[in-house]
């Protein structure tokens, strides 16, 4: 699953736009919908940093839940990608929108519901220096 | 993406041939020996794997630093449909615009001639991304039909693609006899050629063998021809 | 709205007759005495008004704690390309949404016996709005031809359909030849019939006689006739 | 333009059943996207609430001025519907969304753009009692 290569070349020419190539601390939140490889990630931002002449320090990963919340009749639930079979979670994976063809409410049923978080990954803190 | 050139396929139409079209020209461009790809960004109502005949239960991506397209004979291709192991996939318009930037985020097109890119009916989320965030590296090829319900709106969907500031539209006329070549003749149109209407049209379309053999090939040829030597 | 019965036209896969049907079905429904209305949920592509031969820039609403649809022979008609001059109209799936829920909640509609909804390919904001939001108060009367893409198209829509709880779903068969009567033979499914491919079918639009006119009529008729006695 | 009624009709019943039949104070912001009479809705909540045994105290009814964002330059602008055509500024009036297919971003011209505030009829403060 190392499609986290891309993921994190993304993410680090993010961060190099906007708070240029010395980064003291780098602070993400990886929702796990997406099933991400924290290894793998990290290991691709280090390698990545040194492929853009990036300086890193310290890099931080913190998981994130997954919430979703159904847009017709407001539960809210939180989604485990555990919960699916191999095949089903490596889809997410890549696409984790095709969660809306594996997901609905427990509640009401619809597939009419909002990735409130825990989506991919994001940036947390960045601490520039 | 490092490619060559990318088509993006679009009509605001729908029913007009858009799947088709792009599944076509992609796989006879790759047949004659040219690196080509076919990525289906209809993600509510994917259809090149049925044009294609794979089943989409069966496609495998191989994940190295991104994922490499499947391969189909010689055409390298990439369908939602794969993700979602061809059951519906119901999304809102904030949803679609995530899903795409996220595969062509990750997809390994590096060193491919020509991209053909299939959409999706309407003028929404995924044409406004197109336009307005990737119209520097794709050129637009709108297809329509002679009915007057397709004309009309894909004339807006051209005004809007001009305004937009892209200079070089191509156009193709499905199910038609040639007519409509006059009828867009304006500047910044480059008309590519008609397919005429095929009433056993089912037999192109499910296999690669119905591909291959079908009897209209040389229509999506020549307009493959035009596109390459146009730009 | 206070409308005895509304018959939302459907289908994933576009260029099936969804605006020819739903425009034809309502207009004949007119022509007959029943108070009929028909509304183009279609926002970025609306086209009923060009089946029905009806310039949008002329067409007026009376206002009066709400707006009354516009008349166009009998029938009672709302297109939103009335209020964009008929120019293109991008727009993303928050938006189709908020169009959707405005122009619904402000048309007077009181009164009508059968009101039929045009609506647009795919399976995004407007259709996870009416199946999920108005589904108590719709009838879903699916549209598709026998093009495998459409079939496998309308399968997926048919099945989100069904689990999103709604009981009673009509079919049916646009250019073809009756053949679908067996393929969609399931339990929730009521086939209306089938309207033959016409070559000449630009002929049937375009213009009020035009309409009137149609060889077709018929055939439109006895899916009308279907409806009225069915649900 | 008395379409203000329906508005009035639906803000009313949900103010009614969120806070109940008896209202002290209910501030309302009215976006000037829509170019909604005001004088027309204040008689048309008076009378609706006379209608629906809804108790109703002071009702202040407040502008919002327009602002879009485009959602490829980043620019944010002020509308004024004034400086359009009577024609236009009334199928606005009726549906907001139209304004897509007669503006566009004044820097980059594009159509991709959000109504950042003053689209409508918002409930800006309810004083139940
Ligand atoms: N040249 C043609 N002659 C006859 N039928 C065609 C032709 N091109 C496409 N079709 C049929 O028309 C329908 C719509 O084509 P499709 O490619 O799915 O359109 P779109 O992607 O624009 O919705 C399909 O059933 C297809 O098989
Ligand atoms: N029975 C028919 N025979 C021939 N052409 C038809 C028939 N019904 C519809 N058409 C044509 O097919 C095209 C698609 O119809 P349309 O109503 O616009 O489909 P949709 O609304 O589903 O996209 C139009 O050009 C229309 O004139
Ligand atoms: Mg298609
Ligand atoms: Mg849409
Ligand atoms: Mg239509
Ligand atoms: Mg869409
Ligand atoms: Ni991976
Ligand atoms: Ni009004
Ligand atoms: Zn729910
Ligand atoms: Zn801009």
């Amino acid at each position: 699953m190392v499609h986290e290569w891309s993921l994190a070349e993304a993410l680090l020419r993010y961060v190099a736009s906007v708070y240029g190539p010395r980064i003291k601390t780098l602070k993400l939140r990886v929702g796990v919908l997406q099933s991400i490889d924290k290894e793998v990630l990290l290991f691709s931002i280090r390698e990545l940093a040194g492929l853009y002449n990036v300086s890193l320090g310290d890099v931080v990963l913190e998981d994130e839940e997954a919430v979703f919340k159904c847009n017709r009749c407001g539960y809210e639930w939180s989604f485990n990608p555990g919960d699916l079979g191999e095949e089903v979670r490596e889809s997410i994976h890549f696409l984790p929108e095709a969660v809306f063809a594996y997901t609905r409410c427990p509640r009401c049923g619809s597939r009419d519901f909002k990735v409130v978080k825990g989506r991919g990954l994001e940036v947390a803190e960045v601490v520039p220096g | 993406m490092a490619v060559k050139k990318t088509y993006v396929v679009l009509s605001s139409k729908g029913g007009v041939g858009k799947s088709t079209l792009s599944s076509l020209l992609a796989f006879y461009a790759a047949e004659r020996g040219a690196r080509a790809g076919l990525v289906d960004l209809d993600f509510t109502n994917p259809s090149t794997h049925i044009v294609l005949g794979v089943d989409p239960r069966e496609v495998r991506y191989v994940e190295e630093k991104g994922i490499f397209p499947a391969l189909v004979g010689k055409l390298r291709y990439v369908t939602p449909a794969a993700f979602t192991r061809d059951s519906p996939l119901p999304l809102r318009g904030e949803n679609v615009s995530r899903a795409l930037f996220e595969l062509i985020s990750i997809l390994r097109l590096d060193g491919l001639d020509y991209l053909f890119i299939d959409t999706p009916p309407g003028m929404s989320d995924e044409h406004m991304d197109i336009v307005y965030r990737l119209g520097e590296v794709v050129k637009p090829v709108v297809v329509t039909t002679p009915s007057p319900l397709s004309v009309s709106s894909v004339r807006k969907m051209i005004s809007l693609l001009r305004e937009s500031g892209l200079r070089e539209i191509f156009l193709v006329e499905n199910m038609g006899g040639g007519g409509l070549a006059d009828v867009f003749k304006e500047p910044g149109i480059t008309y590519l050629g008609y397919v005429p209407f095929y009433p056993g049209f089912d037999n192109c379309i499910g296999s690669l063998e119905n591909v291959r053999r079908c009897p209209l090939r040389s229509f999506f040829e020549s307009i493959v021809d035009k596109l390459v030597s146009e730009g």
